[in-house]
């Protein structure tokens, strides 16, 4: 009895495999022809959700579909085990235009799968494959970091605070750029203030590694400790942790009974200044959705409409390119209708965010925004800035970063 | 206000904070354990509770109604897990490691289809728990006393003494008119409850917003509590202050200056775990599990 | 078989009508069973091992739901859905495998389950309960530190304190002593005058002659007969539970005990408590007897085996077997020099429950040479041979040499207990309580291999509770009572009466 | 006898498929819920997961090689829940073995095959060690492994933390550790596949300790001391040891996870950020060695199981579009399912009383 049931229930399973594909209600799986028109992203294990470099390929890739008439695909990885076989699986379907990783932890399982289908183009994100199918996407956070960083210094000047913070996440070298980039503008704000007020100031720096990119109570705490140690700026390099710092700050802030800063958060990644409008003073964008965007473009190019004849190489994204910026108002205002769009903001709320984000702005002398701003400008063609006798050419010289030369830059710079 | 005083407070209020999720959920799950069922999903519940009552409290402006929900969502998953195990007598670690799985799709998945957001929701200011003089958290408090009651419940009432009966001899407490299976249900569901409870506490209250993540293993920490605890909530709530204090004060002195130069900040984060193993082997030893926890009951 | 109208009557408390009972591994327990019980009888329930009697009682109180059949209780039909249902109905059952929670204290297990109004004076109502039926027990010990008799009580008192109006009692002597026994009995003519029922599940045919108004016997789950007490005779009785006449009792041959094997020399043993529960014990055993220990549990035989047996620290004293000093060796150094072990607690220490047949056959003997091969492998036909000649040999019934030895019938499990020791070719075998439980024939093989055993030259050191067993298998008795030896005599000097004096600590 | 044992093994068999049934049309009625086709949807689950081998190995390879780590995981745990304890560290093993090789590969700075032999060796003796405090704990203070395992695990990951950030980080790419060197690496089975010799080496280790826990008196006295402590004593065995080398041997089985991944799972050959490259295979060891009863050769069929959801999981992203999330989420109520006791048992107790209840009558 029981065996006749078992052959039966095996009898059934290879009969439903089997038949399978001939059921009408299956949409064709095994077309004859793969057809080229899908952007393929393959996402890390942070996955979608990680306020950061996933979300904003999302975005990018979202557009590219759109504008260039492609369906994205998207694969998120359960475990690292899957980068591979997510990789290989899309080659193998031929129906990728592009193949891009997100997320430096993909850079190896990237290279590798780009020997296997040299035809096959990729890009990876944040990682470095030297193949000529495979667009590098670096981009220069030190940049974008050096000039919050700067603003950070300005504005404890301003409030005669003397310390500022930041909260990072796992400790990995792209951070260290954000670090890095963050300590020299401290300082380098530090000389502007003086410049500009004859007051000389000497900020105190903490950072902390909560050691996670998922869990905000890590970063709230470590928020809370800093603001006891009188941080008025911190910095957020921390993925999803980083709504802890937002939270700790606002609510230090709401708690003395205020409805914007001073303390202040800043925002990274995406255009973070709407999560608590009045306490992200601004956010350092790196904008990977650029930079998926622009590797589409170029995929294309390549190999629809022929008008470019080499693929790989390093796309490195930095101020000068758009892909690195200090957020303004108007970038705050086309998140605002992005997420309008999605469905994600409800309208009336736009305002609401953009005054409370522009009077906090307003809160502070226009002059230290222009510096920043011009700090910024002047990264863009002029690395040779300096300040402690570090010139901002040697911080770029300096990566990768490794935990021995960022322990140094430190020293060097007075973080504590 | 002195440094050192500002300094302690604040520990303190972190520490209320970082405990309460932990003893809560830790807290349920003894009173499930001590009448035999056994749910690892606490992970699971937590973050599940967390998104439904931002959920509702999204949509109500009412952080109570939000709490609430979120206290049934964990009830309700109790409830799931409790039917399996008690009336199904099914394998309790299986589907424990289900509902955390389940968790880790259903909360994002959820994310993306109630706010069209990936990851993150954050409470509107309505939406959050007020706090107790600004500082203090009346789940906080709440949890002090649920810890306390359920641990009189436990052991001074019949029904405690009911349920303490179903984890050690079921058959026991059968024969005499216990409804065995009825009772587990309740205790599970308790169970979910307090873990639904944690959850919202930590969207709602704590961190103001749900992560995809947000149990962040707190559910595995509140496990190894219940250990700790020797199935007794009044000492879960003195574990629940071990562990919240020292985790607190791990984040604290990662960002002290100088700290980092001396030990590498991967070391100090071992600090919480190190602290709970010291005291655990030095001052605990010795737990007894209930007999039959974990084991589902059948009648002959 | 049945002499009722098919619709329940005034005239039983309870009528079970066709009862069968099929467990879902597929053994049938009860074929169609008919049972009364009136108000204020006694009900003698007579069996087997394995007759259905605990299953057709466990049916009527509710924990095992009958395959088929129906059950009226004062001519309603009742369902019970859990034991519940049947304790709202008065009726209570008291297990022979005792279900009371080990790391509760007495008064928990006693008011577990009760309502709290209930519990309000609880405690004095206990106190009130133990004095009028004379079942004492001290309250707010642990369940766990008590000995088997006590905990028994524990057991009648939690359903007494219950009120319930018919009483089931499954095999509730065996672990009592002469004068324990007597008291139950008075105890359940006190029932009985209060208007209760009561039903008295046993093999001992003695005892339900003694006690029962009416007797029904079932053997291999059916009713084989119904008797009023007036027309019960022993023989009658014996025929049918066991279907063919009455084995003889076996009869001891005499022997010339030889050497002494075994020498205790003032031995202190501390209890689980950490009180001495053994206090300076001195004994010999020579080759060719069998030296039996009586005494009512709880006076330190548990503790004193386990010494002798390397489960428990001997504190004091020496231990000398066949000339060397033998304290504190650990178990398997005992078994190597020649002492074996029957454990009192079969399903407990005997025996693991969920290993094999064949598995069992050789615990504490797995390291044996003979079962091993290359590389301490375990050589699975060299232990099916064993177990196999274990089987054959003992005459023990199991259903395959890979099945659990849980689905074996408590006979069988023990003599395969007993089997498996003797096997072992020791020079003595410590034996406690090895027929505790079982029916008539299982108690005369495992005695009969116990003398058989003795008759080779070899030793017995037997601990038992049961006066007859002590009297028909040893040569000399002691008298255990609170740690020490009332005295050791030969067992021609003995008779039950004077032995039950020195249980209670009275010696001539 | 044969045929007992052939009916055994095929109910237990019919229990999960009946169970896994029952998860995937609840998840199946899910998807349909929200707008996927649920058909079309496990079609690609299949065809991702199995496929045609004999066309395209590809999608088993991809399904074997994801079950390989899970069998020793579920191995380790299978031993230690046959000695009675409820041991969760098998995470750390996992984590520690791998640190063996990566320190290897770091002290040693050579491309020899000897890194792998001496990095198992240094390894094992690092999950060693902590079972070692997690047994003592246990063994001479009581201390109930639950929360021993779960705090060491958490510190034997933040001690590869460590080691990845500042001892021995891939200077080319610190957010990882060095990687083993080529000829020290275990290789593929099928090249062009994540399938390698581990998978073997897992068999072959899941054979083994079947071979040892019923054939061998060690085994015998193992199994004795996890279902009855008490008799155990009777029978002479050294309980307080054999708890102790039960978390030894599960130490060791774990590790070799660790080890055969970091050593033989491409592209990395190192532990990355966050050591995700190994977090959760202990805990999936848990339920792989739960669904399969805790039986060394049924876990190996229970991996292969996960391992094959786990796998088709792409094929459902990428064919039928389902987002990855309710993937997991059908997922996890698959694996609730799986917690259900048997369909066919209760089938089956229902058959022997009716035949049962026939004798009866006649």
């Amino acid at each position: 009895m029981v065996i006749v049931i078992a052959v039966l229930l095996v009898v059934a399973a290879v009969a439903i495999y089997t038949f399978l594909p001939t059921a009408p209600t299956t949409t064709p799986t095994t077309p004859t022809t793969p057809q080229l028109n899908k952007i393929c992203i393959v996402y890390d294990i942070g996955g979608r959700g990680d306020l950061s470099f996933n979300d904003m390929a999302y975005l990018g890739g979202d557009r590219a579909a759109r504008d260039f008439n492609l369906v994205l695909t998207e694969l998120q990885s359960r475990s690292e085990s899957d980068y591979l076989p997510n990789l290989r699986t899309l080659s193998r379907s031929g129906e990728c235009v592009i193949i891009v990783g997100v997320g430096f932890l993909l850079t190896d399982a990237i290279a590798q799968v780009a020997d296997e289908y040299p035809n096959q183009l990729f890009a990876i994100i944040d990682g470095y494959v030297d193949k000529p199918n495979v667009l590098s996407v670096l981009f220069k956070e030190h940049e974008g970091s050096a000039v919050v960083g700067a603003l950070a210094a300005m504005i404890a000047g301003y409030y005669n605070k003397t310390t500022v913070g930041v909260v990072l996440g796992m400790e990995i070298p792209v951070l260290y750029k954000f670090e890095a980039g963050y300590y020299w503008g401290i300082r380098y704000g530090q000389e502007i203030f003086k410049e500009k007020t004859g007051r000389e100031i000497n900020v105190k720096i903490l950072f902390t590694y909560t050691g996670a990119f998922n869990d905000p109570a890590r970063g709230k705490t470590a928020t809370e400790a800093m603001l006891g140690e009188g941080a008025i700026v911190v910095y957020n390099v921390a993925g999803a942790t980083g709504l802890g710092i937002f939270e700790a700050v606002a609510e230090a802030g709401a708690r003395e009974g205020r409805t914007m800063g001073p303390p202040f958060g800043i925002g990274v990644d995406a255009d973070q200044d709407y999560i608590k409008p009045g306490f992200i003073i601004a956010s350092m964008m790196k904008r990977v959705d650029v930079g998926v965007y622009t590797a589409t473009k170029k995929a294309l190019n390549y190999l629809i409409h022929k008008n470019e004849t080499k693929f790989g190489g390093i796309l490195e994204l930095g101020i000068a390119e758009g892909g690195i910026a200090m957020s303004r108002v108007e970038d705050l205002e086309t998140f605002l209708e992005l997420g309008i769009q999605a469905g994600t903001i409800k309208p009336q709320d736009k305002e609401t965010i953009l005054n409370a984000v522009t009077s906090m702005r307003n809160s502070i002398p226009s002059w230290i925004w222009e510096e920043a701003y011009k700090l910024q400008e002047t990264l863009k063609t002029n690395k040779s800035l300096e300040v402690m006798g570090i010139k901002f050419s040697d911080i770029e010289a300096m990566i990768p970063f490794t935990a021995d030369t960022i322990a140094n830059l430190r020293s060097s710079l007075g973080v504590g | 206000m002195s440094y050192v005083l500002s300094t302690i407070i604040n520990l303190l209020v972190s520490t209320s904070y970082a405990m309460t999720p932990l003893t809560l959920t830790a807290v349920g799950e003894i009173t499930s354990e001590r009448a035999g069922v056994v749910n690892i999903g606490l992970e699971g519940m937590i973050s599940v509770s967390a998104l439904v009552s931002v959920a509702v409290a999204t949509q109500t402006l009412n952080p109570w109604l939000g709490l609430l929900a979120g206290v049934c969502a964990g009830a309700l998953i109790g409830f799931i897990h409790g039917i399996i195990s008690a009336y199904g007598k099914g394998a309790q670690i299986i589907s424990g490691v289900g509902i955390n799985i389940f968790a880790l799709g259903f909360v994002p998945y959820m994310i993306i289809a109630l706010w069209g957001v990936a990851g993150y929701k954050q409470v509107p200011e309505a939406g959050r728990i007020p706090r107790i003089a600004g500082l203090v958290s009346p789940i906080f408090i709440f949890c002090v006393l649920i810890a306390i009651a359920t641990h009189y419940i436990l052991f001074r009432t019949s029904l405690g003494l009911k349920i303490r009966a179903l984890g050690e001899e079921p058959q026991a407490a059968d024969t005499l008119g216990v409804h065995v299976e009825r009772l587990q249900l309740i205790a599970t569901v308790y169970g979910g409850a307090l873990a639904g409870l944690a959850g919202a506490f930590m969207s709602l209250d704590w961190l103001g917003t749900i992560t995809k993540e947000i149990a962040a293993g707190r559910g595995f920490i509140s496990l190894a509590l219940v250990v700790f605890s020797n199935w007794k909530p009044s000492l879960a709530l003195l574990g629940g202050a071990l562990f919240g204090s020292s985790w607190a004060l791990t984040e604290w002195l990662k960002v002290l200056p100088g700290v980092k130069g001396v030990v590498p900040v991967t070391i100090i984060n071992t600090l919480p775990y190190i602290v709970t193993l010291g005291t655990v082997a030095g001052v605990i030893g010795r737990a007894r599990p209930p007999r039959k926890s974990g084991v589902p009951y059948l009648r002959e | 078989m049945g002499n009722t109208g098919d619709t329940g009557s005034d005239e039983y408390l309870v009528l079970m009508k066709n009862i069968v009972k099929i467990y879902p591994d597929g053994t049938i327990a009860l074929r169609g069973v008919d049972f009364t019980l009136r108000r204020g009888e006694i009900h003698g329930l007579l069996g087997e091992n394995g007759a259905g009697k605990t299953t057709l009682m466990k049916i009527l109180a509710g924990i095992l739901k009958p395959t088929s059949g129906t059950i009226y209780v004062v001519g309603k039909k009742v369902v019970f859905s859990a034991a519940a249902d049947a304790l709202k109905l008065g009726i209570g059952m008291v297990h022979q495998n005792l279900s009371l929670i080990p790391s509760f204290t007495v008064y928990e297990n006693i008011v577990l389950g009760l309502p709290r109004k209930q519990l309000l004076n609880a405690r004095e109502n206990i106190n009130k309960l133990m004095s009028l039926t004379g079942l004492r027990v001290p309250l707010d010990e642990r369940v766990e530190v008590l000995p088997f008799g006590v905990k028994q009580k524990v057991e009648i008192l939690k359903m007494l304190f219950r009120n319930v109006d018919v009483l089931i009692l499954d095999e509730p002597t065996t672990n009592l002593t002469l004068t324990e026994t007597r008291e139950l009995f008075n105890m359940i003519n006190e029932l009985k005058k209060m208007g209760k029922s009561v039903v008295f599940i046993t093999h001992k045919l003695r005892e339900v002659m003694e006690v029962a108004d009416r007797i029904t016997v079932l053997r291999k789950g059916r009713v084989v007969g119904e008797v009023p007490r007036a027309e019960a005779n022993l023989n009658l009785l014996a025929q049918l539970m066991v279907g063919r006449n009455m084995i003889s009792a076996t009869s001891r041959e005499t022997t010339t005990a030889g050497e002494e094997l075994l020498i205790v020399r003032d031995l202190w043993v501390l209890s689980d408590l950490g009180t001495w529960a053994v206090r300076g014990v001195s004994l010999t055993v020579r080759s060719g007897e069998i030296l039996g220990i009586a005494g009512v549990e709880g006076n330190g035989q548990k503790e004193l085996v386990e010494g002798l047996t390397g489960l428990r620290r001997v504190e004091k004293g020496e231990v000398i077997f066949r000339g060397r000093r033998i304290n504190n060796l650990p178990p398997s150094e005992l078994y190597k020099l020649g002492i074996a072990h029957i454990p009192e607690d079969r399903t407990l220490m005997g025996l693991i429950l969920d290993f094999t047949v064949s598995e069992n056959s050789i615990l504490s003997i797995q390291r044996s040479t003979s079962f091993r091969g290359f590389l301490n492998t375990l050589v699975w036909g060299r232990v099916a041979e064993h177990a196999l000649s274990l089987i054959t040999k003992f005459n023990i019934t199991a259903p395959s040499l890979s099945s659990p030895v849980k689905y074996l019938s408590g006979g069988n499990q023990q003599r395969l207990v007993v089997a498996r020791e003797i096997s072992k070719e020791p020079q003595l075998i410590i034996a406690a309580q090895p027929t505790r439980g079982l029916d008539i024939s299982a108690t005369e093989h495992i005695r009969s291999l116990l003398l058989d055993f003795r008759k080779r030259g070899k030793a017995v050191l037997l601990v038992s509770s049961d006066l007859e067993e002590i009297l028909q298998l040893s040569d000399r008795v002691a008298v255990m009572y609170e740690g020490r030896f009332v005295g050791i005599k030969n067992v021609s000097e003995l008779t039950e009466d004077k032995l039950g004096l020195m249980l209670g600590g009275v010696s001539d | 006898m044969r045929r007992k044992v052939l009916i055994e093994v095929l109910i237990k068999t019919g229990n999960v498929v009946a169970a896994m049934t029952v998860g995937l049309i609840i998840g199946g009625l899910i998807m349909q819920a929200y707008g996927y086709d649920a058909l079309h949807a496990y079609y690609s689950l299949l065809r991702h997961a199995i496929g045609n081998p004999l066309t395209d190995p590809y999608p088993l390879t991809s399904t074997l090689s994801l079950a390989t780590p899970l069998i020793f995981t579920g191995l380790a745990f299978a031993v230690s829940v046959r000695s009675g304890l409820f041991n969760i560290g098998v995470e750390n093993a996992v984590y520690l073995g791998a640190l063996g090789v990566v320190l290897a590969s770091g002290f040693l700075k050579a491309d020899t095959p000897l890194v792998l032999v001496i990095g198992s060796l240094m390894g094992l003796s690092l999950s060693i060690l902590f079972a070692l405090v997690a047994a003592s704990l246990k063994v001479f203070r009581g201390v109930h492994e639950v929360i021993t395992t779960i705090m060491l695990n958490w510190v034997a990951y933040w001690l590869v933390e460590y080691v990845r950030v500042n001892v021995f980080p891939d200077l080319r790419d610190p957010s990882k550790t060095i990687p083993v060197p080529p000829s020290a690496r275990i290789p593929l089975l099928v090249a062009g596949t994540e399938l390698s010799v581990s998978i073997i080496i897992a068999i072959i280790a899941s054979l083994t300790t079947y071979f040892v826990l019923w054939y061998t008196v060690f085994g015998y006295e193992l199994r004795a001391t996890g279902i009855n402590l008490i008799a155990a004593k009777y029978a002479g065995i050294k309980t307080s040891r054999f708890m102790i080398y039960s978390f030894l041997l599960s130490a060791v089985l774990g590790g070799l996870a660790g080890v055969c991944e970091v050593a033989g799972r491409p592209p990395h050959y190192s532990i990355t950020t966050g050591i995700s490259n190994l977090v959760g295979l202990g805990f999936d060891g848990i339920a792989v060695s739960l669904i399969g009863l805790n039986h060394p050769i049924a876990v190996i069929f229970a991996s292969i199981l996960i391992g094959a959801l786990n796998s088709g999981v792409r094929g459902m992203q990428i064919e039928a579009r389902v987002p990855f999330e309710l993937v997991r989420l059908i997922q996890g109520v698959i694996v609730v399912s799986l917690a259900m006791p048997g369909v066919l048992s209760t089938f089956r107790k229902y058959l022997s009383i009716r035949r049962g209840r026939m004798e009866v009558v006649s």
